[in-house]
């Protein structure tokens, strides 16, 4: 099993999901997180102060996966999140040890 | 003079500023996270800018001296000159002249304000400025002077609108839907869920609205007396039996009634009360307002089957509000409550709503050919649309450079 | 009839209408998120509910003539037949008998709407609904002719209650104690946190009631005069007194001040100089907040011991400090300050401490025993609960498929 | 004793009573939100300590009879003895007493709640309520003895100040500055980001204040007549002027119009035309309004520069707003709009101008050298700041154990 | 050193950190996340338009453990995140390579 | 390629991002989590209702490196986000099995 992490801009997240889903994946996890990179931040104003807001908001799916699928994932995964713009992300695969599903007890890759 | 008829109508102008504050949030909360502040922005720099124009020469296009035709006031009352704290009888004998004036100018702002919830989180802020200003020039003042000016010729016509069903609500309304005709859908209109950010701001935007239209409808009347507590009487109830009304129905289509639909149904049952609150008995206020409630929930669930984008739904509340309240006007009016008014047709008085029904058409007529107009030259000129990018980003930082929340 | 005193009444009505979106923030702040818009909604929703029911029988019942023990006014005023722009003289001489009317509605409605802080975030949508109509037509109506109604018993009994303590604030308190023991605890009460989800929310609730219990009070005298003057003061200063005194023993008991504190102990003064606000000095106001803030401070430090859930403290400070305040009349009372009314035991007269408490304890029983009754008809037809998931879930997608906030 | 006149008080009354709930909001929405609860307690326990302060010896201080030097009232309105609900001629023929002074109190509740705007996040808050008592007593009441008192020496001198330029802005506004240099900056101030944490809850703030401030400016003519149609007018269309004036310099200099700009310049508006609304013609207010906007705009622009963290910017907007109403009242003033008045400079009479200029002087060195003293006393005394890591945590959670959203 | 990361119902947070605080474990952190799974979403209505909520709450337990507590752990999860209905969540379980205490620089099983 | 996972006290973000800045890290993600550990909850108090609330807001940075700088990173992070008391945090350190940069597809050292 791999987990594969991607970072994305927010606005990519439907788009993403429906490509996973279309992959038949079944579940994901999804965080807002805010991303510091190449792409500049945001300049903010308040009553002429200026503030430099250097993370930008983005989104993190988190998806664990069979081992096999975890290419054909992250193709989708780079082919919906893509704009080509500087800020797109990140994708981030990890070794995993073990998987459980709750409700069931099911372990490997019947539990995701 | 009267001192406390002079303090009503301070007072009711005061309660009628207070609205266009509320609908910032009424419209505000229904508006995503990011698009905020551009919607709140829109409606107070409207108060500033039309409250200025008023001044200077709003004021003298709508109630000054007519020019003739009952088409537009002169200028004879340009930056408010004539204008003072003495009454002036041709509109009321026991108010100061400039308090007539700022009450009216809560009404010019308040007008294009509604406009702002069909064309929100992606109208350009610069074109908007300009829209504005042109259009509470060539289409509020004019149609204000219409209606309740000194020599204006729907008001010799015959129509009633006791406190702005045309002037206001149906006028707002179907510039609305040219602005959403011509401008466009949001993008991701239809397959991104567009969902309100924030409703108790939505809800304690309608409670505002709600007690600034005492001020709004009752103080119409420009006096203290019977008359103004009949408006304020019939807004109370119409705008309880709208929230019914639309909860009602929206349970029986759907299956749950909702806090959204319970504040959009007391909007909806002010809007419709507004033309009538001073010519019809409570009862028949009741029954206005149920309906009310019922005819804009179905307007507005009609809306994504028409496929234009009126983001707030301006035209299925101000709109079919307004037009149900000026026909009401013409059904349920009756002499015995206000005898300056006149009977409806339930009081044995065809005509009125023959006369109701003129009016209607006449305001949407003007307003929707105007403001279209008007889109179309600013679209060629200036631009009507802010970029894609800025769009998705969110018009408080493209446009503003600013964030509502930092929680 | 009179401009100023008509001016003043119907401004009075605005602001006590608006007193119910207050109170619908100082509520929804306490709850959590899950829950905010479901309460709005109950708030929101009895002012259309109840304001209809007004409008159509409730007026009548509370002050239509007596119909003979004065327990109740007949129906003579169905449909607000008769009730028009002219004053009747029996309540007042100088206002529309209308003006009188929904004045009077608006406190129809914020009476059962406090109830709601009791049961928030479990109560059945629909059976609420039937409660609140069944309420506010068997306890809220008779009451209030008891105690206003001409001919009403408590009245001619000689009780004093100048803007409604027993009516609206006991009334409303003992309900809330039915209901708290009836509908039973939330899940998890004791054990989960159960943090307010927006305590500025609930602050600028407190801010708004505040602001619209000026028109509750001072309007209470029906006229813009001395006694309106005297209210309006009192209600000031009892709040201030009562914002420091709940203060001030909870950081002695506690350690530290807080926020939620001082806008309850606002609330608290408010309550507890309803009943005298037009019979007392404006000292004399002041110990009585001061002394509201404590009492009520006490109460709600006592109720997780004695084991119900009144989510929001109804009991505490609306019961309490109603009993308080109307206690406190028979004390301070004083007829230098309003020969209208009479001497309370500190002026030299025991009797009216006598009249106060019988006042006082036939509204507890009152409305203890058919809230009690109402509740138990309804657990058994209806079903007083929303389903366990519902209530884990959160009333506002389960009862009504929306979310507050989408930040 | 006139209806409409106490009706249009008592009316003013709660609206200046609704400005500090709305000061709270657009203070509260500037802060981060750590320190929300902190923020808004401050503002609110102001009305209670101020307010029982005013009842028990303020009011009279202020507005009893004059020691003999102009400069304080002496005590015989202890606890409000002999100030009852009939008129009180030296103040006014037409109101109670009472109105006038509960009118009174609202003003001197706001004044010490604008200062909160230079200290918020940092003071420590049992020296803070030491303060707000200290400084009622010992500078708000004096000064406004000076100007508006029987007797008071500025008011002899000449010096026209309608609603509280001197004595509210202004007189707040360098104690603003005082409590700015002494208190010291904020930890992190200049290096992190100190963003507003709720615009929205500013923008609020804002509304309330213009719907409020009405009250404060109209109602200081104490009477529903001209002259508080006058002050009413000029109010609203110098505010809407400011908020465009501050827009536009804003989008010159920095390049987008921002909405915390136009809510800024909105109040600074309101603050300018204070001074001069009874006096000016609504040209004049428009043009006063726009050059608030721009002057209060490069005012909070150069705060950064001067290196003082005057938090919420209450100098660049009550102290320069201020100063620019008093002087602009003697530049504008005309006998033609207010023959109780005087001419300013543009109307023939350099006078005015000049005497302005020492109303506004004696006032800044009288409020800065005692706010001063009583910082440094209690610095050495109680000590001004919470500790570090309080102040690191924030203020909702280390002085009051609450957490404002749990969302 | 292993990661156990256990997406749960939001309610049932208090119940596992409890479970987890008598298995003496003395840290763990916690992050408010939306699942998308089998579990159906919500159908939200806004004026009339419906609105399907794929994303539902659900909150992530991360707790880095030493190898031989791992699985009383899990066991100990699984046991107080059930409900036996579908939404339950997931236990995933990740190999760790370093941990390091902040305050003091201790590594290994001394740091957690 | 390592992932350096560090829990610390939200008000040490900006200096930890400014070390790590130095070290020529040119990206990294945050989230705002909830931390339980050896520090003391903080006691809330509403209308006399007292409760302890455990889990205190802490930052999550995560940073994927080059193996070679995973120990500069790592010591910086520890320099700048120490204060000595408890309630630091902690860093974890994992494995990666790979790294892609969406906008471009590189993978490796060069997409991060
Ligand atoms: N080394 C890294 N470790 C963790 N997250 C990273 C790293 N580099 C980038 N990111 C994340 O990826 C986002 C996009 O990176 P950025 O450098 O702006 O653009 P791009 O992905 O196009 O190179 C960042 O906002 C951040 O959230
Ligand atoms: N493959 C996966 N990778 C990451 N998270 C997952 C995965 N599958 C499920 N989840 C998470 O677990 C949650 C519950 O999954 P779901 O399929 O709804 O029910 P169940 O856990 O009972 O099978 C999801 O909401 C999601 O957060
Ligand atoms: N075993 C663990 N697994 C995951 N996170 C942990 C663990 N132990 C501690 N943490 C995180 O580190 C934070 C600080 O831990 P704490 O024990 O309070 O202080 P210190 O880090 O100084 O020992 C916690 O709030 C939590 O977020």
């Amino acid at each position: 099993m791999k987990k594969i992490e991607a970072i994305i801009q927010p606005f990519k997240l439907e788009p993403v999901k429906e490509a996973l889903h279309k992959l038949s994946v079944q579940g994901m996890t999804v965080t807002e997180v805010k991303g510091f990179g190449r792409q500049k931040g945001i300049r903010e104003v308040y009553r002429g102060m200026e503030y430099q807001v250097d993370f930008l908001p983005k989104v993190k799916i988190e998806v664990v996966v069979p081992e096999e699928k975890a290419e054909s994932i992250t193709k989708a995964i780079i082919e919906h999140a893509r704009t080509g713009r500087i800020g797109d992300g990140k994708i981030f695969v990890y070794p995993v040890a073990e998987v459980i599903r709750i409700r069931t007890g099911e372990t490997g890759d019947g539990a995701v | 003079m009267n001192s406390g008829d002079t303090a009503f109508v301070l007072a009711c102008a005061a309660l009628v500023l207070l609205m266009t504050p509320g609908l910032a949030l009424f419209y505000g909360g229904m508006v995503r996270s990011k698009n905020i502040l551009n919607t709140l922005m829109q409606t107070y720099i409207i108060i500033a800018l039309v409250g200025v124009q008023w001044a200077v020469f709003g004021y003298s296009l709508a109630f000054g001296p007519d020019t003739g035709a009952g088409l537009i006031g002169n200028l004879s009352y340009f930056g408010l000159q004539g204008v003072g704290p003495e009454p002036f009888a041709t509109y009321s004998e026991t108010i100061p002249h400039q308090a007539f004036m700022v009450f009216q100018a809560m009404f010019a702002i308040i007008t294009p304000a509604l406009i702002v919830g069909a064309w929100v989180e992606r109208f350009k802020f610069s074109t908007f400025l300009v829209f504005i200003l042109l259009w509470a020039t060539l289409v509020y003042d004019p149609v204000a002077h219409w209606v309740w000016g000194d020599g204006g010729w729907l008001k010799d016509f015959g129509a009633l609108d006791f406190a702005g069903g045309t002037v206001v609500h149906i006028n707002a309304g179907i510039a609305a839907f040219a602005a959403a005709l011509i401008i466009g859908r949001r993008q991701g209109y239809g397959s991104e869920a567009m969902i309100p950010h924030n409703l108790p701001m939505t809800v304690l935007g309608a409670g505002i609205l709600w007690f600034g239209w005492f001020g709004f409808n009752a103080g119409s009347a420009l006096a203290a007396d019977g008359l103004a507590t009949i408006a304020f009487v019939n807004t109370h109830f119409a705008t309880c039996g709208a929230a019914l009304g639309w909860m009602a129905v929206e349970w029986l289509v759907r299956g749950k009634p909702t806090m959204l639909g319970v504040a959009s149904g007391a909007v909806a049952g002010l809007v419709a009360i507004t033309p009538a609150a001073g010519f019809v008995g409570p009862m028949s206020a009741i029954i206005i307002g149920v309906l009310a409630g019922v005819f804009c929930y179905l307007a507005v669930l009609a809306k994504p089957k028409m496929g234009y984008d009126d983001s707030l739904d301006v035209v299925g509340v101000h709109m079919v509000g307004g037009i149900w309240g000026a026909l009401a006007t013409g059904l349920f009016a009756s002499k015995a409550v206000n005898d300056a008014g006149a009977d409806g047709l339930f009081f044995g008085n065809p005509a009125l709503l023959g006369i109701q029904v003129v009016a209607v058409l006449v305001t949407m007529v003007y307003s929707f050919v105007i403001s279209l107009i008007l889109f179309k030259v600013l679209d060629a000129t200036m631009g009507l649309r802010v970029e894609s990018e800025e769009e998705v980003a969110g018009l408080d930082i493209s446009a503003h450079q600013e964030t509502g929340y930092s929680l």
